[in-house]
């Protein structure tokens, strides 16, 4: 067996022990913090050693394993697509892996159940990591529904609330929904490959009509999944109650894998691309970017404004899917790997600045126990490691230079600014509207996460334990500045990275860039140099040379004091905390602008003594558009056929008896 | 078919299966309990006369057996059992006629009708006279079905019940020459136990509800609102 | 043969002296040991079938297929034995049943017990009849034992409803005979499976059709067909909780099996004729119905048990589905699918008989908190209802892949209606569990004594088949698919 | 990057990145000096903001007790990245190193860092005038970055790249073509630059009414060094904007090669420009009112659907031939 296949099974076999040893967890609490969790720490670090070793080499292992069905034996894979996700991965829960003994050591007190986390944990581990191994659509199943099970049980870890629970169920709903569309699709493969390997899917040849059927049914699968809209509103709900770590896991590392499922089922299985795809792939993405945004920009609640930021960013990736498939199904093969990479880079950005951004939320959770912004605020001089890597992750989401977001964003434009090489003039004038709304989004998410770190972490603190907050302990930070350096490495050296990530997209499609890297690792030049070029290193080391040298000079200058003193305040008395903007407010004018996207209830509540006050509801569209209907299509459904259950037994004759009649009837 | 071409024997006995469709019908109409029982007793021994004349044309011994087993059981047991319960019950002077008695007429009149619809197209091998007496059997085991549909009585409900059975002997009887013997016992053993556990559960429906009409059985049901 | 008499015997013998039996200590180790004995003798029976082949003699008949169900019989049997003990041996002491109720109970058990293998090992059709109507009698009784109104009520609903429907199946077994004796001159072996199937094709199509139409009324009301479902909830929902568990577990399947042996026979017959599927697609039919119905019926329940029947319901639809749907690939996944739907109800249904005595009650706004107060039961019934609804890494998971994706390759467009019914279950199963297992326990709940073994056995099993299926439990399965398609599947 | 290695084009750069940081106050003194001739007054000199700048450094910085770090270090941030975005823009010449840096992407992302920071800041005293600055610009800036991306797009896509010299130089090399697509780019970058730098319509840099600033609120508890540094970054920034509109629309003049000759012309040329440009800002300001916050975003609707119409004139009428 192959070294990648080694570490691979190694991680897998770590994650499942960790989830093992947990089981002990209830009679002997440290377990949880001084084995379980180091042990997924480990499995992290297998894991993304296991993808680096693909990546790095390049092959594509597969073996049997003496388990599932027997003439359907579940059959692994690794090739540089799973390497890549491995890694992603394996980041994260390294990430994971430090932080959580911290908070296993919070609730070891409490009545939660420790062995329940650290078991579910491992093993939402384990199903991510065979979701990427799997080459049949068996165990791909198996591990994929294995996952969705097992955060729904993290989900529910605090189900002492009625709202965690009523979003757990939500969420296991919407997941058995999408992994049933999944199956189906996956079904409609089989049927033409012949078998649910796949190799033999690989290989099949379908005509358009049920290709497009497959592909339907699985973008609708993974993209209920990746939280694409309308199909998102689980999201919001089911990310935040979770364990912090754990909405770190599901944000940053389960979404991804639905984005693996999707590629794998599409660029890999399917294998053939129709631009009617890659525009309906490209619409839904834009939607949700930019609703993903919006609804995050109206969010309170930080991890439910962090939940939201993932629909957009999932819209983003899929943008660049979308993009690709377009560029693909008109041959261009170079532009379809570019956008491939894009979406790829994006991905394993997103993992790290969101993963960064829930843990961040997490050790303010875990300092304050407050998740509401409005009650935030002068967090950065009580908590200054996790004020600094939040800033990261808020500069990283908001896709600005230097930091790795604004690589991903940078790819997927320069790939959508290669339209005009296409042929039909309907793909030729989408594809900007897409690389529209994507400015669009990346600067709605700018203003969402100025408000988000300008209302946590800076001003004055606007109730009371917030201004009691102390740092963090060390392994808290710790996992924050591993995934803060992830995020400055990925900006800064875009054009190493892509030259790892390359031999995924010429795997897949048989083409990479080789143009992205052909000027070393300085630049990035995805199609050629004289088209677009982009110096990462050079920019960061101009900036900082720049403000050295600004600083340098005017503290030379005149006057190196700084006097402190209260705010000035247009010559106001000293503001209170009371008196600062709140994020409510911050929102507002975008609230007003885009209006007509949110379902929102807003009065003026007049109570005795004068005193009025602002009620704003702020809710999701989908809910009344969507899924209310199909709940209350459902309920009335069920309250007419119980109808049958009338408790009259001469009545249970009469349909023993009139079905007896039409079946005689039927039948002559 | 023409009726006159058939043995005398043969005769007799669609003519029984004639009177037994004629005592499903009064069973299905009859309001009073008592006379119900009655006409269940008549219907049995038809059975059991049924049975007799298909022993005799098919020789077959183990159809006396069973035919006695009929008569005993059916028109001689259970009746007698019904009859004491319906004393001790009290039941003696029950009178509950049907509802609406012309149109369960008719729909019964229809149920002859369809099941002789049914079974035209058996084209059977040898006699069309089984076809014939399978189609009253079937008439027979729907009627007793729409006895127990239409009667709110438990205990007339157990006779439509029983009736249906009649229907099934009539069938077996005289289509197939009776069942295999251990077919018969076992079913014969059945319907006894049946009979005497409805006579167990007589008394406690009565007990939890105070009477016997099983409308008022309606406790179980799913098609209370929320929130009741 | 020897095995079979004692897979046979040993029950009866026990239903006879557990009526005898006044000691009541020593009669829910008594009612263990008797099912340990059968289901020990059921098992060599498995081996020697599976070395040997078919066992037969004396009207019995033993092939791949019903010696499979024999042993999950007994299996089930033993488990629910092992937990009715303790269960049983509460409800004593809460005064709901005197001795005599624990005297018929446990002598009862034994009863349909040994009328559950009697119908499963019979090759004469008119014995699997008597014996499917004595399993009714036998249960009607557990199902009134408690002697509320409601227990009356649903005993009597039971009865009758059952009653009736077997009598139409029986009217089909006349009719099978009649026409087998246009076939088979011999009466005693006119009603024998075997004879009959090996000249199935003989069979009058027109007569055969007919009583197909009876059976599937008959025996669909056992299996629990919408709309003739109806007395199912409310048996098992009034009935002691063991009773609901093997009534889930076994009978249903019993009843289907009924059901399949009898299609087999209709399809031979009707091989020639224009609508040489009409059986399977009958079956299929009923099985969407009940299917999507039963999965409606979840989203408004108020009491555990019934919701859990449905939950049968549903699935015997969707078995009935699988088995009408016909191919190999169905076949082997309904069958592995009444094998881990077996365990996993049975399971359910055993802990949901714990969460009962913790909370008191059997209402569902009235159970609150499980895995608060007693962990072992919440979960339990939490990972139950996870493998019940479909969840991989559980067998019912493969057995629902298995259905859906031979449904895709036959009917493709059958597959919406099925997975719409899934969801619909699912959604109906999760919103009722989820508050009776999570949350606050209610002040006062205590946990209570309970025996787990039955269900993590059970359980185990599941997840054991979901993993991987044994090889010997393959071609166990693949023999009885072979037998009732005619193809192997591997 | 053949001639990365190549000193004297990085001397050039550094230059003309001087250069930017010296225009900047000339600019802007420029304008309010024209405007003040239109509104019949003298106006202070043109080196005004110099002496302002001068002025403010020499002065002590006072800071809130309830700032944070952010604070005392956003004005560094603000500026190195406005100064940086601007070095990347060719002003006086095409080919110089800095160009390759940051193509016109990286420049958005640049000047969306400084305006990242700006926005912290307003919001890191606790003050409510910085929060309302803060969530103004955020809106502002939402609306315009989009406007001023798809307009660069057109460019973008007509010279088949992004990078600012290569689109530049594709213009001089094609010569004097009338693109529809232009027009309509022009007129979408031109709202987007008045919404950038906040001019009128959109913000008054003059103003002293609290609830009417924008930027102005964000600044108002920065003094001594850091106001002076943040002030500069907006007159850079003007500069910036004007460059981008005057030499990709009318990069006329402008030095191809690094020749002295050349490069004093390209100095002519955009001083020239510039000039002409600062001209017309001013009287536009003189002529037009400040709309009302939620005007501002029908005003940055126009020019995203002007560059929008760009893009796809650029698409349909451009390219389809």
């Amino acid at each position: 067996m192959d070294t990648g296949l080694l570490l691979a099974a190694f991680a897998i076999a770590l994650a499942l022990t960790s989830s093992a040893v947990s089981l002990g967890a209830g009679r002997i609490p440290q377990i949880l913090r001084m084995l379980a969790m180091p042990l997924l720490g480990l499995a992290g670090l297998s894991a993304l050693a296991a993808g680096l070793v693909t990546l790095v080499e390049g092959g594509v292992i597969a073996t049997t394993l003496p388990l599932g069905l027997p003439w359907l034996p579940w059959r692994v894979r690794l090739d540089p697509l799973a390497g890549f996700f491995f890694t992603l991965i394996g980041i994260v829960s390294c990430a994971v892996g430090l932080y959580g003994p911290v908070y296993a050591r919070a609730i070891e007190r409490g009545r939660e159940s420790l062995a329940a986390l650290g078991v579910f944990t491992g093993l939402f581990l384990t199903g991510m990591l065979l979701v990427v191994l799997a080459d049949d659509a068996f165990l791909f199943m198996v591990a994929w529904e294995l996952m969705s099970l097992s955060s729904y049980f993290l989900v529910a870890f605090q189900h002492e609330n009625g709202a965690n629970r009523r979003a757990a169920f939500l969420y296991l709903l919407m997941a058995h929904i999408g992994g049933l569309a999944i199956l189906l699709g996956f079904g409609v493969l089989a049927a033409f490959g012949g078998g649910f390997g796949f190799d033999t899917m690989r290989v099949a040849e379908l005509p358009f009509i049920w290709s497009s059927i497959a592909f339907v049914l699985v973008f609708l699968g993974f993209g209920m999944k990746a939280g694409l809209v309308p199909l998102h509103a689980w999201l919001p709900e089911a990310h935040p109650v979770a364990p912090s770590h754990i909405s770190a896991l599901m944000s940053g590392v389960m979404l991804k894998v639905a984005v693996y499922g999707f590629i794998r089922v599409i660029f890999d299985l399917i294998g053939q691309f129709h631009w009617q795809w890659g525009v309906s792939v490209l619409a839904i993405g834009s939607v949700s970017a930019i609703m993903g945004v919006l609804y995050a920009l109206m969010q309170n609640d930080l991890k439910r404004l962090l939940a939201y930021s993932s629909v957009e960013n999932l819209g983003i990736i899929f943008i660049g899917l979308g993009l690709a498939m377009v560029f693909l199904s008109t041959g261009h093969l170079v532009l379809g790997s570019l956008a491939l990479i894009a979406a790829l880079y994006h991905s394993i950005n997103h993992a790290m600045f969101k993963g960064l951004l829930f843990l961040g939320a997490g050790a303010i959770l875990h300092s304050t126990h407050e998740h509401d912004l409005e009650q935030m605020g002068g967090l950065l001089r009580r908590m200054p490691w996790t004020g600094l890597f939040f800033l990261i992750g808020c500069l990283s989401i908001s896709a600005l230079p230097p930091f790795n977001g604004f690589v991903s964003e940078w790819l997927t434009f320069q790939s959508a600014l290669q339209a005009w090489q296409l042929d039909s003039g309907v793909l030729r004038s989408l594809i900007p509207i897409a690389a529209a709304v994507l400015a669009l989004t990346g600067a709605l998410a700018a203003a969402c996460f100025v408000k988000a770190y300008g209302i946590a972490f800076l001003g004055q603190a606007r109730s009371r334990h917030v201004r009691r907050a102390r740092p963090v302990p060390f392994g808290m930070r710790a996992s924050q500045g591993l995934l803060a350096a992830m995020c400055l490495l990925l900006g800064v050296f875009p054009a190493s990275v892509i030259a790892l990530v390359d031999v995924v997209a010429r795997q897949l499609l048989g083409e990479g860039l080789p143009q992205t890297t052909a000027q070393g690792w300085l630049w990035l030049t995805p199609v050629s140099p004289g088209t677009a070029s982009y110096s990462a290193p050079l920019l960061i080391v101009l900036l900082s040379l720049g403000a050295v040298a600004v600083a340098w000079m005017l503290r030379r200058g005149l006057v190196r004091r700084v006097r402190h003193c209260d705010a000035w305040d247009c010559g106001f008395t000293p503001p209170t905390a009371r008196m600062q903007y709140t994020a409510t407010a911050f929102a507002q004018p975008i609230r007003r602008v885009f209006g007509v996207l949110f379902h929102i209830e807003e009065s003026i509540d007049l109570r005795k003594g004068g005193e009025a006050h602002h009620r704003l509801i702020v809710r999701d569209r989908a809910w009344g558009l969507l899924y209310a209907p199909v709940a209350r299509a459902v309920e009335s459904a069920a309250r007419r056929v119980v109808k049958l259950q009338s408790g009259n037994i001469r009545v249970y004759l009469g349909w023993t008896l009139s079905t007896l009649l039409v079946l005689l009837w039927i039948i002559s | 078919m023409i009726f006159t071409s058939l043995s005398l024997l043969q005769q007799l006995v669609l003519m029984l299966a004639a009177l037994v469709l004629f005592t499903s019908f009064a069973l299905l109409a009859q309001a009073r309990l008592v006379s119900a029982i009655h006409v269940f007793a008549w219907q049995g021994a038809l059975v059991a006369a049924v049975t007799f004349v298909v022993a005799m044309t098919s020789h077959s011994h183990h159809l006396y057996f069973s035919g006695a087993l009929t008569l005993l059981l059916k028109a001689l047991l259970i009746p007698w059992m019904l009859h004491r319960l319906t004393r001790r019950l009290e039941l003696d002077r029950h009178v509950q006629s049907l509802d609406r008695p012309a149109l369960i007429m008719m729909a019964a009149v229809a149920m002859v009708v369809f099941s002789y619809w049914l079974v035209l197209p058996m084209i059977q091998q040898e006699q069309i006279f089984t076809r014939n007496i399978v189609a009253i059997s079937l008439s027979v085991l729907l009627i007793g079905l729409l006895t127990m549909v239409f009667r709110q009585q438990a205990v007339v409900q157990v006779l439509g019940f029983m009736s249906m059975e009649n229907g099934l002997f009539l069938a077996a009887v005289s289509a197939t020459s009776g069942m295999p013997m251990v077919v018969e016992l076992g079913v014969a053993f059945d319907v006894l136990v049946a009979m005497v556990l409805f006579g167990v559960f007589f008394f406690q429906i009565r007990e939890s509800i105070d009477s016997l009409d099983v409308d008022r059985l309606n406790r179980l049901t799913e098609t209370v609102e929320d929130g009741n | 043969m020897n095995a079979l008499l004692i897979v046979l015997l040993a029950p009866l013998a026990g239903a006879v002296i557990l009526a005898l039996f006044r000691p009541l200590r020593w009669a829910g180790w008594l009612n263990v040991g008797v099912s340990a004995v059968s289901f020990a003798a059921a098992m060599m029976l498995a081996w020697t079938v599976a070395t040997v082949g078919e066992v037969a003699g004396f009207t019995f008949r033993i092939d791949a297929f019903n010696v499979y169900l024999v042993a999950l019989n007994t299996f089930v049997g033993l488990t629910t034995s092992i937990f009715s003990r303790p269960y049983m041996r509460h409800v004593c002491e809460t005064g709901k049943i005197g001795n005599r109720g624990m005297r018929i109970y446990h002598s009862m058990y034994q009863t349909f017990m040994f009328t559950m293998l009697l119908s499963l090992t019979t090759d004469n059709l008119g014995v699997l009849w008597v014996a499917v109507e004595g399993a009714t009698l036998a249960t009607v009784l557990l199902v009134s034992l408690y002697r509320t109104p409601e227990a009356v009520e649903a005993a009597w609903k039971y009865f009758i409803l059952c009653g009736v429907g077997i009598a139409l199946a029986l009217f089909g077994t006349v009719l099978t005979y009649f026409a087998a004796q246009q076939v088979i001159s011999d009466p005693e072996t006119g009603l024998l499976w075997s004879a009959l199937y090996q000249r199935s094709g003989e069979l009058d199509a027109v007569v055969m059709r007919l009583a197909f139409v009876f059976l599937l009324v008959g025996y669909g009301t056992k299996v629990g067909l919408v709309p003739m479902h109806q007395w199912l909830p409310d048996a098992h929902s009034e009935g002691p909780t063991p009773m609901s568990a093997v009534l889930s577990g076994l009978l249903l399947n019993v009843a289907l099996y009924a059901l399949i042996r009898l299609k087999m026979l209709v399809d031979g017959s009707l091989a020639g004729t224009a609508t040489p599927h009409l059986a399977g697609q009958l079956m299929m039919g009923f099985g969407l119905v009940t299917f999507m119905t039963a999965s409606l019926f979840l989203h408004r329940q108020r009491d555990i048990k019934r919701m859990f029947s449905y939950s049968s319901i549903e699935h015997m639809g969707l078995m009935t589905f699988g088995f009408g749907l016909g191919g190999p690939l169905a076949t082997f996944g309904a069958l592995l699918h009444m094998l881990v739907h077996s365990f996993t109800k049975s399971a359910i249904f055993v802990t949901v008989g714990h969460a009962a005595h913790i909370a008191g009650t059997q209402s569902i706004d009235h159970i609150r908190g499980l895995i608060r107060t007693q962990p072992a039961v919440g979960w339990s019934l939490l990972i139950g209802v996870v493998a019940i609804a479909g969840f991989p890494p559980f067998g019912v998971f493969t057995s629902e892949f298995l259905l859906l994706t031979a449904t895709m390759q036959a009917q493709p467009w059958f597959t919406l209606p099925l997975v719409t019914g899934l969801v619909i279950a699912f959604a109906g199963l999760f919103r009722h569990l989820q508050p009776m297992v999570y949350g606050a326990a209610p002040p006062g709940q205590r946990p209570v004594a309970a025996n787990m073994l039955p269900v993590l056995t059970h359980l185990g099993l599941v997840l054991w088949l979901g993993l991987s299926i044994p090889p010997f439990l393959t071609s166990w399965l693949d023999r009885a698919t072979e037998l009732i398609t005619g193809t192997h599947l591997l | 990057m053949d001639h990365f290695l190549n000193m004297a084009p990085w001397g050039l750069a550094l230059l003309q990145a001087l250069l930017y940081a010296a225009l900047g106050p000339l600019l802007v003194g420029w304008v309010r000096k024209v405007k003040a001739r239109l509104q019949n007054r003298r106006g202070a000199p043109i080196i005004q903001p110099y002496r302002d700048l001068w002025k403010l450094f020499a002065k002590e910085a006072r800071v809130a007790h309830t700032a944070s770090p952010v604070f005392r270090s956003a004005p560094y941030i603000v500026f190195v990245a406005t100064w940086l975005a601007a070095a990347t823009i060719p002003l006086v010449a095409t080919n110089l190193p800095t160009a390759a840096i940051a193509d016109i992407i990286a420049l958005v992302g640049l000047l969306a860092l400084a305006r990242f920071f700006l926005a912290l800041v307003g919001m890191d005293v606790g003050t409510a005038f910085g929060g309302m600055g803060a969530s103004r610009e955020m809106l502002v800036s939402a609306l315009a970055e989009p406007a001023m991306l798809v307009a660069v797009f057109s460019l973008a896509m007509t010279a088949h790249s992004t990078n600012l010299a290569s689109v530049v130089e594709y213009h001089l090399n094609s010569g004097l073509v009338l693109r529809p697509s232009f027009l309509f780019a022009l007129g979408g970058l031109l709202l987007v630059a008045l919404a950038e730098t906040g001019r009128i319509p959109v913000d008054n840099p003059a103003t002293h009414l609290e609830l009417t600033m924008i930027h102005e609120a964000m600044l108002l508890e920065y003094s001594g060094r850091h106001l002076g540094l943040m002030e500069w970054a907006a007159q850079i920034k003007l500069v910036l904007y004007g460059t981008l509109i005057v030499n990709i629309f009318f990069p006329w003049g402008i030095a191809q090669s690094l020749t002295p000759v050349a490069l004093g012309v390209g100095l002519a040329a955009i001083v020239t420009k510039l000039l002409i440009l600062g001209a017309a800002l001013a009287v536009a300001e003189t002529v037009l009112a400040k709309m009302r916050l939620f005007r501002v975003s029908a005003f940055l609707n126009l020019s995203l659907l002007l560059s929008l119409l760009g893009l796809l004139s650029h698409i349909i009428l451009e390219v389809g031939a």
